[in-house]
């Protein structure tokens, strides 16, 4: 393997990206929405390394596509380049004929706020829903896929305490609420709620009894001071924070040579 | 009725849109895909109602309040009730109809459509083209609208948009997106005047619009 | 569940169901098309039920308990709550089905089929023949079912009933439905069990099962 | 035209199927279930004569018919010789996508058991519903369809006091309840309800104020004896009651050379 691809080459998003990847299991339903490179890459890579029996759903197009040498990451929306390897549809509307079996699904969302307890927003930012200081894109299917993914991944492009707020002005997907760990149960959320969130800065999961984020690695060169002063409420420092793992050389290749050809996630 | 009005077409949020909201100059009832879906099915079953469980734990029910908590009668669960949504016309785009109104969609409906028109009392479908009642009958389970009000013959009328068939005039949605976001956010409103002056106000028939985007530009839509 | 028992297949009522249904063999879960889909839809979605309007006033939800009346809580009407269905598993006919469970109706996927499937815990579907993975990637938009748990082949697996393919051996149902109702109701089991010995009971294998049935018979089933 | 469609030699199945045809207006769509030989040659009469606009919907096949110089009536639920002129399907289940226009839908009903204020049951007959006396074919559409469609005829095979009862065993449509005229609108039934009870002996429709079955028209040669004989409740006799308009002879030769070829109505 050259030097072209060692690892520590790799871009913060590449890093994202891998770590992602290396979270996701053979077998799993990932399902990726509009506007989310990291995640178009994760899923790529995950697919062509460890997980020749995943189901990558862009948008509504349902596919297999670990027989491929590479697959394009979209350009925009329905990016025909993508979606023509697609074995199934389901569009908009049409693909809530089907939910019971989302918990096998996994899911990324991003958000304009993003609260400790991994409540976020894409309504908007300000206090009163008619008149706000800024309009966001709306709530999209994040409503539902967070009810009901088995599992979700928040991922962000910046890390800034714009993003990171005390508390969301609006919430359009669900968490962990205020922090209770049966909050979900509750309300009758049978998906398994956000597990980590992922930004150019760090990892961060949640506390297991307040369901605080808690930092969990640092991508390196980062520090615990860099997150602090860029989080807007108190992130939950344990001892024990590590490094996030770089990308492996061949990891690298493949997202070079073969999940993000034209280098979306090295600009 | 907002569940997205974002990125897909070139801009992360539309910009007319948002201002036009961040100014209370329109009526925003946010929803969600899930939501909005289940509003278009109560309306299409003529139920006043249906429940669905995406959004509970949200601000969704507090920032539209024709969305109701309720309890459901069977298991005592907390659910959404949302309300039935009645489009008056269903204005939709697909690959083909007969002169009685069959429309087949080609490569699938995509979007809301489908669900669109049968929750809207009356629906118009512009067709790429007009086929023969045979050709229908030749693949009835093909018919995905059997009870169209109105087809319209309108040869690439996705433009600047996508159909199944037609990509996205990526170069006219950029034009398009700078310029109303020079409007709206920079008060630069000169070149969005240029833009709805020469491709909506001016043309007088949809050919007169064709032509000014360019046989040139639209013989590249063409996917394969 | 009995919304239809009749018919289509040559008798009035199916008469070894009229049989065990009048001597209370079997339980029978009282419904009717517009509310076993509403049941179904409830099950696909994860929801604990979903309103239905078709039945008020009739003996439904007397006759079943398990639909309950109650009131709308937008409008105030009172509909039928119809809990959701969820069958452990659907076995279902389809034309195609490539080796990955991307399953492909032909000419609809008629009947109830796709509200079982998506209902239905798991999923097995018997196909006309196996098809490639390319020939699903070249028409994706047919894919009915995306997730099929098993596709297993099986060449005229309809009958003696009808696909969208393939017609009903009426001469076979109706020998069947003589010897069920000369079973049923006229107290002469022979014929019934001669002829489930010789179809159901007897053959190992489905071709030997089609072996009796022979190729000629089968041959005027094509439909065109 | 020859002596061979003289109306005079119409069958009684030939008379129901004629009135019901002139029931029936051009537009309007009508949706025919399974095992209905009268509704099947009407609809195609009234296609033929009158209503070429019309829409027919067999079980889920929806087709005009009127180019076509005859339509077989079907001897089984999905005879291919008639849906192949289809050019659409619903599909049971998919018909449910949208029933907010059948409003626009005429539709017949058959019963097991019919009381004099229209409600009808297919479910069966006997006091308790787990040991019925006579186990029906179940429901089928009927308890959506007589909800919701403008209209409908019941239309029966037989004229019996065993079907013509005080009161059915169990109702799995609802025609007029007890026979409060608001019964309907008051149930929340946007649907019009039945509108005549046609069988081989005569029409009946409803009187006004208490929606009771009232004899309208006596077929050729039945008296009203007859019909009092073999109906299992008192029948409102007016003064008035007419006879059935016969089939023109135009319309028997429809009948007889396009609607009906095989003779399904004059065995």
């Amino acid at each position: 393997m050259s030097d072209e691809f060692d690892p520590s080459s790799a871009s913060r998003q590449e890093i994202m990206a891998a770590f992602l990847a290396s979270e996701l299991q053979d077998g799993e339903i990932l399902q990726i929405g509009a506007a989310m490179p990291v995640a178009e890459v994760a899923v790529r890579l995950a697919q062509f390394s460890h997980g020749p029996n995943m189901e990558l759903i862009f948008i509504g197009a349902r596919m297999n596509a670990a027989h491929l040498d590479t697959l394009p990451t979209p350009e925009f929306g329905w990016d025909h380049r993508v979606v023509r390897w697609a074995e199934s549809y389901a569009d908009t509307g049409h693909r809530f004929d089907r939910v019971k079996d989302w918990h096998r699904r996994v899911f990324f969302i991003g958000g304009v706020q993003v609260d400790p307890h991994g409540n976020t927003n894409l309504i908007g930012v300000g206090e009163d829903h008619r008149r706000l200081r800024f309009r966001g894109p709306g709530s999209v299917g994040t409503a539902t896929l967070s009810t009901l993914v088995g599992r979700y991944y928040i991922l962000l492009n910046s890390h800034s305490a714009r993003t990171f707020v005390p508390r969301c002005d609006f919430v359009s997907a669900f968490g962990w609420g205020d922090g209770d760990p049966d909050a979900r149960r509750k309300l009758g959320l049978p998906g398994g709620g956000p597990k980590y969130c992922v930004t150019p800065l760090c990892v961060m999961d949640f506390t297991d009894d307040t369901k605080r984020m808690r930092l969990k690695h640092l991508h390196p060169g980062v520090t615990v001071d860099e997150v602090r002063a860029n989080t807007g409420f108190e992130v939950v420092v344990p001892d024990d924070v590590s490094s996030t793992p770089l990308p492996t050389a061949e990891q690298l290749r493949i997202i070079r040579e073969r999940a993000d050809v034209r280098g979306a996630l090295r600009r | 009725m907002a569940y997205y009005v974002g990125g897909g077409f070139g801009g992360a949020v539309a910009p007319s849109f948002r201002r036009a909201a961040e100014r209370g100059e329109i009526e925003v009832w946010e929803c969600e895909e899930g939501i909005v879906t289940t509003g278009l099915r109560a309306g299409a079953q003529g139920l006043p109602f249906l429940p669905w469980r995406g959004g509970l734990g949200t601000s969704l029910p507090e920032v539209n309040p024709d969305l109701k908590l309720f309890t459901d009668p069977i298991n005592g669960e907390t659910l959404i009730a949302v309300p039935a949504i009645v489009p008056q016309v269903a204005i939709l785009h697909a690959a083909a109809a007969d002169p009685y109104g069959n429309v087949q969609h080609v490569g699938g409906p995509g979007w809301l459509d489908l669900f669109l028109q049968r929750a809207a009392d009356r629906t118009i479908v512009q067709v790429e083209k007009i086929i023969p009642n045979e050709a229908v009958r030749a693949d009835p389970a093909a018919t995905t609208i059997a009870d169209a009000d109105a087809v319209v013959r309108v040869p690439w009328g996705q433009h600047p948009f996508y159909s199944r068939a037609l990509r996205q005039d990526r170069l006219h949605t950029k034009q398009y997106v700078e310029a109303a976001t020079a409007a709206a956010l920079h008060d630069q409103p000169g070149p969005l005047a240029d833009h709805l002056r020469r491709y909506c106000t001016e043309p007088a028939t949809h050919a007169d619009y064709l032509e000014r985007i360019g046989i040139t530009q639209l013989l590249t839509l063409h996917e394969y």
